[in-house]
């Protein structure tokens, strides 16, 4: 590997690293569940980043580019199904947070 | 002909939402049980139906066939329940599509020989499960699928971020890529992350300790044929055979990766049996031992010898039948007596003889009795623990062994023996449509239990 | 004929036993029909067998073991014996078990029991046999659990304490394996030290505690109150015993060499001796019918470990020879049992009474076969002890000073039991009682009747059952059969026997309940003066063996609370304090999940990078 | 290079932002932008298609989704996020920090980091790749979105409870 290339990969890989941990961070401590699907959006940016960043250094800009866009089509809708299960829970207990949704238990 | 196992139930979901829905509605259920009859007879035995214009990269060896084989028979006693359990016509209908793209995604799973596609397959089947768990849209069901979806979505991320750091070395997504790159570099610490987080993923979507939280929860608030699905297949194929799979076929064994599966293996079969000796929920409990027995195949796994893995294929397919016999016992005691706490059963054995000694069988499996199947499979990963030399782990297995028959046998008394409460003398059993598969499952148990010795020498692994 | 005839008498109960299951209790001739004509056909098949030597095997489970099958001298009569046992039984049980709950499962255990038992006497392998070993532990929790209502806390019990001798022997089973280097039974020989004697101590528990024996005998009194009678007749009284000591023969005889000189003959005499001794005094207290008959279910087994344990010919034949006595006797003994209880609906001595005349058939049979395990002779009970006591005695006077104890106190308990069941006044509750049907009648009488036959003919049994398994060489050219040759034995024994019936009607004289029917014995001639001396000598000796007996049962009742407070105290409550926390963790909410699996990720990870 | 850098550190602020903020609405607004940045950035690492693909599927349908589902529940929400506003930010107050900090702890260790590249491949063109290589990609994408369109027929459909 080329130094460039290296001292590229590693600035991107630190900061796709910052950004899943604050999607992470967000999934772990925030009460709304809508925060925290959004949460889940940031965390699977960076992976997509990620993937995006590989393709560029490997110089296998197609097949990264094929699986990013199998993996967006995944994304939405699992954000689809995920936003379903949330209206759901919100049609139930009238409200959104995370608090009310710990019924099962032990 | 790998193909159509993936695009035969593509199509049928096709077909079946094309204009004559009034026809397939009602032609859909028996479509579905044909569909599942002709995967046992595929899988038993091979045709070579040619694809003509689209060639895919699959492949099956004997792991997949026998995961294929589960998938075919918990499919089809899912279907079985489900005709019986969900009465209206177009909820069924909906529940049969769901399905078919549940079973495209699992064949998918078995048969790829490629580590994003395996990605791809596996978020398949997790999304049809996530709304097969809420398909009533009550509250706890909504729950558990939400608590699926987040650890899910961190186990994508975790898997998307393993395959990518991975293709930095082998610059391409294919099994046997991986390999030879995985055998030519050396391994440096960040590949080394990279398959740490990959089969971390795949310990969330199989449910091990400590990645395990949403699974009691998705088990036990899942409708009942969901539930059937979920701990027989479902859980199996994602994750443990996604784990064996890569194990086997892409990273190979070495020794902290051996370490770090007999541990989360033994973990979880120690604090699984703990944990399910505690429930009072029927459901809940059979899930606390899913996990449980999830761990006596990562540990068979984890002596990475052909015994072993043997032994952990063997047990995967025992645990499908014998799990999923019992969640449909639990599925016939729930429709009888509307609740699933078992303090509130007692001595249903004569009311439901069908229900009770068909639950005994699959428990015993379960705990490993001789001479059920589920003894053979233990024996099997105990015997290539103590050959193998984690001595330590074979002694937890045994011991382990003695907790899971306490608690099946603490479920048999609460639930089945005992004196027969006041308000519970008037129940029937179950219909046919959950008393037939828990039949054909246990006379699978007894069958695999007794001919096994006798086939050993026959399978070739 | 082939040698897959030999898989017959295990495929038959096996294939039936499945099949009653499938049928519910609404279809009660259906089952009773399936379960006899398996047993029936199960006997023809034995007796077909009689006198055949033949093997059979199958490739099992790779690694060259082999699902071998054996049918030779010892094994014949063994084999008949189930197969008769299970027949009769069963005939008995259509009348008994008729109104029970869980006819299906009865009969389907039953006759898994048959074709396990069967299993594990034909058995060539260890293997194959711990395998049919195992899967009577099943079928003798599911019969005790379908019991009454306490009867599933005695399976558990009695699952435990059969499962950990088990272990033992599955322990015993392997290291034999290792030492011999097969598994196959007839090719191992080993001598008996080092190791060797590990492993023999180790299937000699498991024989043992199958055949009954002390200390692991405890769960066999109370599944005689909460199992159904029938599965008392036939397994504790007359498979288990069977099975045991038919092992316990098997690796004394063949798969070890045990001397009269070593330490593991004097260890096994001695469990005999204490078995016998020990039982005897705890069945002499006993209140309850049934659970009198299972405490001498236990005593019996002393006899035969201290005859198979004395290592010279005419003990083992006589301990084996007393095993087919007993389990003749022992199951005549419960059936009648079971005439009384589903006759006058009670086996507590206290309730019962008088009902002699009532049910004369059912008293006949209870006479001779009481007499029987007594050892009076001319019964088949008195032969086996006869040779017994002889081998004994060449060992030491001690063992056989234990034997004749036990003697004593089996004949004082059986006249007890007859004494407060049979005779005396009858309650209001039975005045109504009628004899037993002629169903339950038959098996009982065709086993008193074999009692007689044993002993009057016991040349019958005993060159053509018992004397071939020994061997010509081992024999030396003896022949045990007859009236046993030394006089000081019978006479000592005859002596005993008188004792115990003096002492038995002088302790109902002075406790002042009724005894016309065994007076004229007290007061006849020749007898009275025996008894006036042995009033001083045995009185003093009576009470203080009820004394010791209770003092036994005390102790054996703290042992058992022991194993209790390990088994509920410690063990259940340690691991519930465990699930207790472990519950506690699942707190319900996800981000303690996802905080977790990251956790779990990042200690992998870590683990993974610092050890590559 | 130094755009890039530009590019990421803005990727990361906006990304703070998104969870900072305390209106729901804004955090779905702001993720809109961080997806915009990130399709930015795959622009520049040399694939277009991806870029557009994140540019009107995730910019564009998921924040679609994310606004009207912030819509349809608002009440509720307003309430909720006021409610444990102070809770929020007691918890969110260090993030920018920690984040930081990470970075540049991961900015010393990943210099060791070397790595034996593969070798390039012929294939440049991701249509060509998607359609003769990975067409199981294809069948799975049509399989999910079947998936996702019985969910939402399940999902979204009124409860027949009510």
């Amino acid at each position: 590997m080329s130094a460039e290339s290296l001292q590229l990969f590693c600035t991107f890989g630190i900061f796709i690293f910052m950004l899943a941990a604050i999607g992470v961070y967000c999934m772990l401590a925030t009460y709304n569940l809508i925060r925290a699907l959004i949460g889940v959006e940031l965390l699977l940016k960076a992976v997509t980043l990620l993937i995006v960043a590989v393709g560029y250094i490997t110089k296998h800009n197609a097949l990264t580019q094929a699986m990013v866009i199998t993996f967006i089509v995944i994304e939405v809708v699992v954000m689809t199904v995920a936003i379903g299960v949330v209206l759901g829970i919100r049609s139930h207990t009238n409200s959104l947070d995370a608090r009310d949704i710990r019924n099962l238990k032990g | 002909m790998y193909s159509w196992f993936i695009l035969f139930p593509l199509l049928s979901v096709i077909i079946l939402n094309l204009p004559f829905r009034g026809m397939m509605n009602k032609i859909a259920i028996w479509y579905a049980l044909a569909l599942s009859i002709a995967q046992v007879y595929l899988v038993l035995f091979p045709v070579n139906i040619v694809m003509p214009f689209l060639q895919l990269n699959l492949n099956a060896d004997i792991i997949s066939r026998a995961v294929l084989l589960c998938i075919a028979i918990v499919l089809f006693v899912t279907i079985l329940s489900a005709k019986y359990l969900i009465k209206k016509e177009d909820k069924l209908f909906n529940f049969v599509n769901l399905l078919f793209i549940c079973l495209a995604g699992m064949n998918g799973v078995t048969l790829v020989t490629d580590i994003f596609s395996l990605y791809v397959f596996i978020e398949i089947t997790a999304v049809a499960s996530y709304t097969l768990i809420s398909f009533y849209k009550d509250k706890d069901a909504f729950e558990a699928a939400f608590k699926y979806i987040m650890l899910s979505a961190m186990a994508s991320a975790m898997m998307l971020a393993g395959i990518a750091l991975i293709m930095l070395i082998s610059g391409d997504t294919g099994f046997f890529a991986i390999r030879e790159a995985l055998k030519v570099s050396p391994h440096s610490s960040l590949i080394v992350f990279a398959i740490a987080i990959f089969i971390c993923a795949l310990f969330i979507k199989g449910g091990l300790m400590p990645f395990h939280g949403w699974l009691p929860d998705a088990y036990s608030a899942a409708p009942a044929p969901v539930s059937v699905l979920l701990a027989g297949v479902v859980t199996k194929t994602l994750g443990i055979y996604g784990l064996i799979r890569i194990m086997v076929s892409v990273i190979g064994f070495d020794g902290p990766l051996k370490q770090a599966l007999l541990f989360i293996g033994a973990l979880s079969i120690v604090v699984g049996a703990l944990a399910a000796l505690g429930q009072s929920d029927f459901k809940r409990m059979l899930a606390y031992s899913s996990i449980s027995q999830v761990g006596y195949i990562i540990i068979g796994l984890g002596t990475g010898t052909a015994l072993g893995i043997f032994g952990a294929v063997f047990h995967l397919f025992n645990h499908a039948i014998f799990k999923s016999s019992l969640f449909l016992n639990s599925a016939a005691v729930e429709s009888r007596l509307g609740t699933r706490d078992m303090d509130k059963m007692n001595g249903l054995a004569s009311k439901m003889p069908v229900t009770g000694i068909t639950s005994v069988i699959s428990c015993l499996s379960a705990a490993g009795l001789p001479p059920l199947a589920g003894f053979w499979s233990k024996l099997i990963i105990i015997v290539a623990l103590w050959v193998s030399g984690y001595r330590v782990y074979a002694v937890v297995a045994i011991m382990a062994s003695v907790i899971t028959l306490a608690y099946f046998l603490s479920l048999q008394r609460r639930v089945f023996f005992g004196r027969i409460k006041e308000d519970s003398m008037n129940i029937k059993e179950a219909g046919i449509g959950l008393t037939l598969p828990a039949v054909i499952l246990t006379a699978i148990i007894i069958g695999v239990g007794i001919a096994f010795p006798f086939l050993r020498d026959a399978i070739k692994f | 004929m082939t040698d897959k005839i030999l898989l017959l008498p295990i495929i038959i109960p096996l294939v039936s036993g499945a099949m009653v299951l499938l049928f519910s209790n609404r279809f009660r001739r259906a089952i009773e029909m399936i379960s006899l004509l398996a047993a029936s056909l199960s006997l023809l098949v034995s007796i077909r067998l009689f006198k055949e030597n033949l093997s059979f095997s199958l490739p099992w489970l790779g690694q060259g073991l082999e699902f071998s099958l054996k049918l030779y001298h010892f094994s014949w009569f063994i084999l008949l014996a189930i197969a008769s046992f299970g027949f009769l039984i069963i005939l008995y049980s259509i009348l008994f078990m008729r109104n029970k709950a869980y006819l299906n499962q009865f009969y389907s255990y039953f006759l898994l029991t048959i074709s396990f038992a069967s299993g594990a006497v034909l058995a060539d392998n260890l293997l194959i046999m711990l395998f049919f070993w195992e899967g009577l532990l099943l079928t003798l929790f599911g019969m005790i659990a379908i019991g009454n209502k306490n009867a599933f806390k005695t399976a558990i019990k009695a699952f435990i304490i059969v499962g950990i001798t088990d272990l033992c022997m599955m322990a015993g089973i392997i290291l034999t394996g290792h030492l011999a280097g097969t598994l196959a039974i007839s090719k191992i020989s080993l001598s008996l030290n080092g190791l060797g004697a590990l492993a023999f101590i180790f299937l000699m528990i498991g024989a043992i505690s199958k055949a009954g024996s002390m200390p692991f005998h405890t769960w066999i009194p109370d599944a005689a109150i909460d199992a159904p009678l029938p599965f008392m007749a036939l397994v504790p009284a007359a498979f288990e015993k069977l099975l045991g000591i038919y092992f316990l023969t098997r690796i004394s005889l063949d798969m070890f060499q045990l001397s009269p000189g070593s330490w593991v003959s004097v260890m096994l005499m001695a469990i005999g001796a204490i078995t016998i001794v020990l039982a005897v005094m705890m069945a002499l207290i006993q209140k309850d019918y049934k659970r009198l008959l299972s405490y001498h279910a236990i005593s019996q087994v002393g006899y035969m470990i201290l005859g198979i344990g004395t290592a010279v010919p005419v003990g083992i034949v006589g301990g084996l020879f007393h095993m087919i006595n007993n389990a003749l006797y022992k199951s005549g003994l419960f059936l009648s049992g079971g005439c009384v209880e589903k006759q006058t609906g009670s086996t507590d001595l206290r309730e019962l009474g008088g009902i002699g005349t009532r049910m004369p058939v059912t008293f006949i049979c209870f006479i001779i076969t009481a007499v029987s395990i007594s050892g009076v002779p001319p019964f088949n009970g008195f032969f086996s002890k006869e040779l017994v006591y002889d081998g004994a005695l060449e060992r030491g006077w001690i063992f056989y000073a234990a034997a004749l104890i036990g003697s004593f106190f089996t004949a004082a308990s059986f006249l007890k039991l007859g004494h407060a069941a049979f005779l005396g006044k009858i309650s209001e509750k039975n005045k109504g009682v009628k004899e037993a049907p002629f169903l339950m009648l038959a098996p009982m009488i065709v086993v008193t009747l074999l009692c007689v036959i044993f002993g009057l003919y016991n040349q019958l049994p005993l060159r053509h059952l018992i004397q071939p398994v020994l061997g010509g060489i081992r024999m030396e050219g003896h022949d045990f059969s007859g009236f046993p040759g030394n006089m000081k034995l019978v006479l000592a024994t005859v002596a005993v026997l008188i004792a115990a019936l003096l002492n038995h009607i002088w302790g109902v004289k002075t406790k002042g309940s009724g005894l016309k029917a065994v007076d004229h014995i007290h007061h006849a001639p020749i007898l009275s003066g025996i008894y006036d001396r042995a009033e001083k000598r045995y009185f003093d000796p009576y009470d203080m063996g009820l004394k010791i007996a209770d003092l036994a049962a005390k102790i054996a009742f703290r042992c058992d609370r022991a194993v209790d407070w390990l088994y509920d105290g410690l063990a259940v409550k340690v691991t519930f304090a465990f699930t207790r926390q472990i519950r506690k963790a699942h707190t319900g909410s996800y981000s303690a999940y996802l905080a977790w699996s990251l956790i779990g990720a990042i200690l992998v990870a870590v683990f993974l990078i610092y050890s590559t | 290079m130094n755009l890039n850098i530009f590019i990421l550190i803005a990727m990361i602020a906006l990304a703070l932002w998104t969870v900072m903020t305390r209106s729901l609405l804004r955090a779905a607004i702001m993720l809109a932008f961080t997806s915009a940045i990130i399709s930015i950035l795959m622009f520049r690492l040399n694939s277009p298609i991806a870029a557009v693909f994140e540019l009107s599927v995730c910019t564009g349908l998921v924040s679609v989704l994310f606004i009207s589902t912030i819509g349809l529940t608002h009440p509720s929400v307003k309430e909720e996020t006021f409610e444990h506003m102070v809770d929020r930010l007691r918890k969110f107050k260090f993030l920018p920090f920690i984040i930081i900090g990470m970075g540049m702890a991961l900015g010393l260790v990943a210099v060791k980091i070397n790595l034996q590249l593969p070798l390039a491949e012929i294939e440049t063109d991701a249509r060509t790749v998607m359609w003769n290589l990975r067409p199981l990609d294809i069948i799975g994408q049509v399989i999910i979105l079947l998936s996702g369109v019985f969910g939402v027929i399940i999902l979204f459909k009124e409860s027949d409870k009510k």
